[in-house]
């Protein structure tokens, strides 16, 4: 048959016409609607059956108790616990995103040895025997040369039962250099030592139970401190609650308060003392304590016949007017909150604790203890709380001669030398000694860092990693890759901790010693290994006294004989408390006088007289060269961001409002009248620069800031982790500069002159 | 579209809509296939015609 | 034996010149097609639309185009329905024209769609409440009709025409035209209407909501009857734009000054309701959601009250008062200048009906408007209908007989 | 639009959030990425590039220092009755049907598999809880692993906006129904994810028309008013705050006009 073009068009037709009516073009239709509906990228999170567990989040050492919701061996979702004492339901952004550490990018997949420069991120995997004996290798050289006591720990915390490893171990080999980053506890423990002489106790506050809470300066609501504490505390809170927060800045906590009164940074201590003239002046204060359980209130005699100046005489001096004019309130308002404050309920006033950096002002940490004092709230229901660390019952270390000898050396960040005596840590020298010193004599020749992030976290961070980078050897025991995990030679990666045991040592500044116990909800993703048993088997490895020191067989016997009785109700609650009640004030006080010391005797002093030990309100010099159209550069906390030793997650960082992150801009707040002297509009680009460091930012304009401030998030401007986490903003660090405190050596700068400029 | 699927309800909406809608497509559809008959028919006739 | 190509009795280019011509539209729409490239593969990121701009430069280039389009819904009511005789001569020019817009359309829809593959959802899970799923329909129908208006012009290529059945096929289609034509203007008469109750229905956005009659806001019928009036004026003008192009007279000018007359009363009474409709929604509608007038066109870097002035007097009544003149119409400058005006006046009003409903903020905590500018993808894509067209009615005019004048008028050739 | 089916009992969710209260901690926002399965990209400060099914805004008085104030203010869906009830301003206006007005508990779905991103939903809310997918979610590394599956993943191309947590009525409802009291949630029984999260107890959830449940009284509050409640687009969330120029921020008033609640009046 000849197929012309008429049968070739109408064989054409037919076929379409055939398809038509047959059942493929409904088939395609159909494929094509499921296809699109299950396009094979998209997950389908498989099914299973749920389970819900309890544990204690360790993100930061605020102890919240979460329950975690299981499927199969995934971890889906993170809740706060309602059962839990601290925070009773409640749980910060951190805790929700916890879940995205244990998956996602940052995770240390397992032990690595450095290949490429220090921060520059370039590892290899190696096994967990050959990084083990490559550090103890080192630490045994370095012991052998006698070099026991160059050898530091930097750690997050110094209670629970890991660093209390750490300690031992330094103990066994033979250094001193225990060193807890700064922290609010910093000031609080000096304090409690000088008005109350514990050494070795901790500061709280029982804000649960109290009616009236005078912070000054405490990010209660910014995240900082014992984030699910505070918000549990103030979900509770009603018309009988006050809040009054004393800040520079309209934070969160401030926008939350009855009344916020923004005082001149700085001045938070002639503020009390000056609420204390007006309590004192009117007879508002607590009689019973004043009278039964103080000393130095009035002006005493000492034993040589000398007489001193008391509290009541030197408060005496800050009247309202004169107050008024340091701290740019108005008089009136300093009169109506102490009598507000004296005559509530259970009133309390809280510093230091959640504050974004650990600012030791020893005067203003002394007078709002002070303040307790006078309304007598010390060791009360919804007061001030001091109570003893957690008691851990283990076997003396066995040291030999070495290790006796590089004890006695002096601590290589002189906390507790004759220049600081009374100090126990000072993390914020050491960057400034390393630097000084000559790469051969360095006082620190290897270092171990186990649960801190000081690469990042330190003040002045482009020195901190000049002086990091000067250590020949680094170990880091992080679980990610932060940025001083970036800088050490081997990482021994932890747990997350919903994969490892860990004992949770009461929250700094809470209320009441909660210690609870993180437990395995799923079991190690990756080789990692709790840092607990990797502190064992290092020194397992090394052998003699210092192996005989860890006789245990891995952390969990450790844990268990450490906690002993209470190891079995912590396993079966979750949490216990460690004291029943707080010691009645007759034997609450362990200073020479057996009282609350309003002048403080013991107070190591640089200068001489009253003055110099009574907590006298004296200004602090803020750093960097005050010039013509300056600001003064502070760091705020932002409850949306996580500004401790782990970074923000991908989710919090969703969260952050467009005001203050762009792209990778971070947005600088200054006042619109600052805005108008430095010609400055909202969305600008600028240059802030300081002594310590240099960034660009963009300007927003708030009200709620203090004219000649300026104010920057602390937490962002990470460069390690991820590219979820890294290279957003600026870390607010690098600019910052710390000060030491004379007689303390702890940092006393809240805030560092800076040029902004246009762009 | 159809009264089988999920989201069809017998109401005065669907009436009118895919009443008018039909109708409009009826008459499109019934102009098109008269069009067509016709102009096969047409060519015939003329092949016929032509054949003569 | 071989048939020309190019319809007889009329003078067209050489190929060379032609191939030429083509091949710079034929670039333009290779980058639209590159753009098309980007969004289907890569998605809707490539775009400059975010959640506060779901509808964006697409979504006016598509009222646009439709209502620029319907000058052959119009014309086709004008010719075959009240049957005026002297539109024919410009109805092929009119039909794919609005061939040309409709697909163009329906192309940009297949793009701004985030799921171009379950796009026939809109029919399948139909919501007949849906303003859209009535502009889904109707517009899909409608093309289906401007396609079947455009097949006998396209049977009118000599080549076809040899094809006896073709033939037939051609000549039973003019014959119930009218039929087509009628049910033509019954689907634009709705899609029109509710492309404009897209906007209209949104109260939930006081700048675009309009109370109405029954289920359509005044933006139904204001959209219609701005369609109906603009619509013919834009088959007009790019017919005098072929003609400059071709150097050539291609339908007389009565035809032109018919079409003026009829668009310029058109184009009066619907400024006159739009202006009545702006005048009850600024003292009325919107007051009684907290908005002034003012609040919609201040405090923002494009959108000012001269935008209004601009699209009712200036692109309204001007070219409206032009058009009833005969002095007006009859003066081609005139006639012409009035023409542009009024399309800028629909491209106006189009935009602000989309864009600027977008962009003004609603929630007084929120004082910044949210401002967009397109990406070059969007535009890209949305140029391409352009290129698309003149290649289209290059191909029509070059291969087939659209304008049943040209050879009275050129008799030269 | 569904008609009521007369044999379910009708319940009518909604929530009241203390703005006194809310902290601006975005417990909440986390929470929800959490429970909803919500992607996350590297780049996510461009907010109306993001995805958040409720977003805490922060408000301030406008009040030079130190006289100025903040209010946080959490956004979730409204799902908005609508002018006459069911007729909200997305569901009336979806194409095909993807998104719904379920009579039985007055929350407004969203089909991810059956919307084909035409954004007229997004056009249609004025409070722009709805988000469109503008990229393929991608889950790093392993974190599909925390994925849950009660929420299904959501596509390039498609709308999603907050559900009120339906999964967790489901979940609810499909106990009360094992447990043979199937018509009978408990309040406690079905809460949001966000109300759950809120450490400060913000967010109050529950049946508005329920006379046991806590939300029927704080919406009738003195305190209590909606976001752009002049719209008539009847929100089923209500907020609560004693403070005037918070009412006055949440809706827009022509010069001489006033706020229904004023400080004055309640002093």
């Amino acid at each position: 048959m000849k197929i012309d073009r008429r049968c070739f068009l109408s064989l054409a037709g037919g076929l379409v016409a055939g398809h038509l009516l047959s059942p493929v073009p409904w088939k395609v239709t159909d494929d094509l609607s499921i296809w699109t509906q299950n396009w094979p990228w998209t997950p389908v999170p498989e099914t299973g059956p749920v389970a819900w567990k309890e544990t204690v989040c360790t993100m930061c050492p605020g102890g919240c108790g979460i329950k975690v919701r299981m499927i199969k061996d995934r971890v889906i979702k993170i809740e706060g616990s309602e059962d839990y004492p601290i925070n009773r339901g409640s749980l910060c952004p951190l805790g929700y995103s916890s879940i995205q550490y244990l998956y996602g990018p940052s995770r240390v997949t397992s032990p690595m040895k450095r290949t490429g420069e220090r921060g520059s991120g370039k590892f290899e995997p190696v096994s967990w025997d050959e990084a083990i004996s490559e550090v103890s290798g080192k630490l045994d050289a370095l012991r052998k040369n006698g070099q026991s006591h160059t050898v530091a720990c930097i750690s997050g915390s110094d209670k629970g039962t890991v660093p209390l490893l750490f300690k031992r171990f330094l103990e066994a080999y033979g250094s001193p250099n225990f060193i807890r980053t700064p922290s609010g506890q910093d000031a609080h423990e000096t304090a409690a030592y000088l008005a109350q002489g514990h050494s070795d106790k901790n500061v709280g506050f029982d804000l649960e139970n109290a009616t009236f809470i005078l912070s000054f300066g405490c990010g209660l609501l910014d995240g900082g401190g014992a984030p699910g504490y505070q918000f549990s505390t103030y979900s509770r809170f009603d018309r009988r609650h006050t809040l009054v927060q004393v800040e520079p800045r309209l934070s969160n906590t401030a926008a939350k308060a009855k009344k916020w009164l923004a005082a001149k940074p700085g001045t938070e201590g002639a503020l009390a003392l000056g609420l204390a003239r007006v309590i004192i002046e009117n007879g508002l204060y607590n009689r019973n304590f004043i009278e039964n359980h103080s000393f130095g209130f009035e002006d005493w005699t000492d034993d040589n016949g000398a007489i001193h100046m008391g509290f009541k005489r030197m408060v005496s001096e800050y009247t309202p007017s004169r107050v008024a004019g340091i701290t740019g309130l108005e008089a009136r308002q300093i009169e109506s909150l102490a009598r507000d404050f004296a005559r509530a309920q259970k009133p309390v006033a809280v510093c230091g604790y959640n504050e974004c950096r650990a600012v030791a002002d020893i005067d203003k940490t002394l007078a709002v203890h002070a303040l307790n004092a006078l309304v007598g709230n010390i060791n009360q229901s919804g007061g001030m709380i001091v109570f003893p660390d957690p008691e851990y019952t283990v076997s003396p270390v066995e040291k030999d001669r070495i290790a006796s000898t590089g004890l006695t050396k002096p601590r290589a960040d002189m906390a507790g030398t004759d220049k600081y005596p009374q100090s126990r840590y000072l993390l914020n020298l050491l960057p400034d000694i390393l630097m000084s010193a000559k790469e051969s004599d360095l006082p620190v020749q290897a270092l171990l860092v186990t649960g801190a992030n000081p690469v990042y976290t330190l003040e002045d961070s482009t020195t901190a990693q000049a002086a990091f980078a000067k250590i020949p050897f680094i170990v880091s025991f992080s679980s990610f890759m932060d940025e001083t995990a970036q800088y050490a030679d081997i990482i021994l990666p932890d747990h997350h901790f919903l994969e490892g045991y860990r004992d949770v040592p009461p929250p700094e500044g809470v209320g009441k010693p909660i210690t609870g116990l993180s437990k395995p909800v799923v079991s190690p993703r990756y080789d990692t290994r709790n840092t607990g048993d990797t502190i064992i088997d290092i020194a397992r490895k090394m052998g003699g006294s210092i192996s005989n020191s860890f006789p245990w067989d891995g952390y969990e016997a450790f844990l268990k004989e450490a906690l002993k009785d209470q190891y079995r109700d912590l396993s079966r609650n979750g949490y216990v408390e460690n004291v029943e009640k707080p010691a009645a004030l007759d034997v609450a006080f362990a200073t020479d006088s057996g009282k609350y010391e309003f002048y403080p005797t013991r107070r190591h002093t640089t200068g001489n007289g009253d003055e110099a030990k009574l907590p006298g309100f004296k200004e602090t010099d803020v750093p960097g060269k005050e010039t013509s159209g300056g600001v003064i550069l502070i760091a705020y906390k932002s409850p949306r961001i996580a500004s401790g030793a782990v970074a923000n997650p991908p989710f919090m960082t969703k969260t952050i409002d467009a005001d203050m992150l762009k792209k990778e801009k971070l947005f600088i707040q200054i006042n619109p009248e600052t805005a108008g002297k430095l010609n400055l509009k909202q969305g600008d680009e600028a240059v802030i620069e300081t002594s310590a460091g240099k960034a660009s930012v963009k300007v927003d304009l708030y009200d709620g800031i203090m004219p000649g401030l300026a104010a920057m998030p602390a937490g962002l401007g990470h460069t390690a982790y991820s590219r979820y986490i890294a290279g957003k903003g600026v870390n607010v660090n690098a600019l910052l500069q710390p000060v030491a405190d004379p007689t303390y050596g702890i940092n006393k700068a809240w805030g560092i002159r800076a040029q902004l400029k246009k762009a | 579209m159809f009264p089988f699927l999920y989201e069809w309800h017998w109401d005065i909406g669907h009436y009118l809509f895919m009443g008018a809608l039909g109708y409009a497509s009826a008459v499109i559809g019934l102009g098109l296939v008269y069009c067509i008959g016709k102009s096969i028919i047409d060519t015939a006739g003329e092949d016929e015609n032509a054949g003569h | 034996m071989t048939t020309p190509a190019i319809p007889e009795g009329v003078k067209r280019c050489g190929s060379r010149q032609f191939l030429l011509w083509l091949g710079v539209a034929a670039l333009v729409v290779l980058w639209g097609v590159y753009a098309m490239y980007r969004i289907w593969f890569y998605g809707l990121n490539q775009t400059n639309m975010n959640n506060a701009y779901g509808f964006a430069l697409w979504i006016w280039a598509d009222l646009a185009v439709i209502a620029l389009g319907g000058g052959a819904f119009f014309s086709g009511f004008l010719a075959y329905i009240i049957g005026l005789k002297n539109v024919k001569n410009i109805i092929n020019f009119a039909v794919i024209l609005g061939v040309v817009c409709y697909t163009s359309a329906l192309l940009i829809l297949g793009l701004d769609v985030g799921q171009p593959l379950r796009g026939w959802f809109i029919f399948w899970h139909a919501n007949v409440h849906s303003m859209l799923t009535e502009v889904a329909f109707c517009l899909s129908v409608y093309l289906g009709v401007l396609i079947i208006e455009f097949i006998p012009v396209l049977l009118e290529n000599p080549k076809i025409q040899k094809v006896r059945f073709f033939h037939h096929l051609s000549h039973n289609m003019h014959e119930i035209m009218a039929v087509f034509a009628a049910t033509g203007v019954f689907l634009s008469f709705f899609h029109q209407g509710s492309l404009g109750g897209v906007p209209g229905v949104l109260y939930g956005r006081p700048f675009a909501f309009r109370e109405g009659l029954f289920v359509w806001p005044w933006t139904f019928f204001l959209f219609t009857w701005s369609a109906a009036a603009v619509g013919p004026l834009f088959t007009a003008s790019m017919c005098r734009l072929t003609e400059a192009i071709t150097r050539k007279k291609l339908v007389k000018d009565d035809v032109y000054h018919l079409l003026a007359k009829i668009s310029g009363w058109m184009l009066l009474t619907y400024i006159i309701a739009k202006s009545i409709d702006t005048i009850y929604w600024a003292t009325v509608t919107a007051p009684s959601m907290g908005f002034a007038l003012m609040d919609f066109y201040s405090n923002n870097p494009l959108y000012n009250i001269w935008i209004l002035v601009a699209e009712i007097a200036v692109c309204g009544f001007l070219p409206a008062l032009i058009l009833i003149t005969r002095k007006g119409r009859e003066n081609k400058k005139l006639l012409f200048g009035a023409a542009i005006l009024a399309i800028i006046g629909l491209l106006i009003n189009r935009w602000v009906m989309v864009l600027q409903v977008m962009a003004a903020p609603l929630m007084p905590f929120q004082e910044e408007w949210f401002m967009y500018s397109p990406a070059w993808t969007e535009v890209a894509t949305s140029i391409l209908p352009i290129a698309y067209g003149i290649i289209l009615i290059s191909l029509a005019y070059r291969y087939l007989p659209l304008f049943p004048q040209e050879k009275e008028l050129n008799p030269g050739n | 639009m569904e008609k009521i089916p007369s044999h379910t009992k009708k319940r009518h969710f909604g929530m009241v959030i203390d703005l006194d209260k809310c902290t601006g901690c975005a417990s909440c926002m986390v929470a929800c990425y959490s429970e909803n399965n919500i992607s996350f990209r590297d780049e996510e400060s461009v907010k109306m590039l993001s995805t958040n099914w409720i977003q805490v805004f922060k408000l301030t008085n406008g009040k030079p220092f130190p006289d100025t104030e903040v209010c946080y203010l959490p956004k979730p869906c409204m799902q908005c009755d609508g002018k006459h009830f069911g007729h909200s301003p997305c569901v009336s206006v979806c194409p095909a049907v993807a998104t719904d007005f379920d009579y039985p508990t007055g929350i407004v779905s969203q089909i991810y598999t059956r919307c084909f991103g035409c954004r007229y939903c997004m056009a249609a809310c004025p409070y722009h809880a709805r988000k469109f997918n503008w990229w393929d979610p991608v889950w790093p590394a392993d974190m599909e692993k925390y994925l849950s599956p009660d929420v299904s993943p959501r596509m390039r191309g498609v709308v999603e906006k907050c559900t009120f947590c339906y999964h967790r009525f489901q979940r609810a409802r499909q106990q009360a129904y094992n447990e043979g009291r199937p018509e009978d949630i408990r309040e406690d029984e079905y809460q949001t994810a966000c109300t759950q999260a809120c450490p400060s107890n913000a967010i109050t959830f529950g049946d508005l028309d329920n006379p046991d449940h806590a939300v029927y009284k704080l919406k009738n509050s003195r305190y209590a008013f909606r976001l752009l409640e002049r719209l008539n687009t009847n929100p089923s969330v209500y907020y609560l705050s004693t403070r005037e120029w918070v009412h006055r921020a949440a809706d827009n008033y022509l010069e001489h006009e006033q706020p229904a609640f004023s400080e004055e009046q309640q002093a």
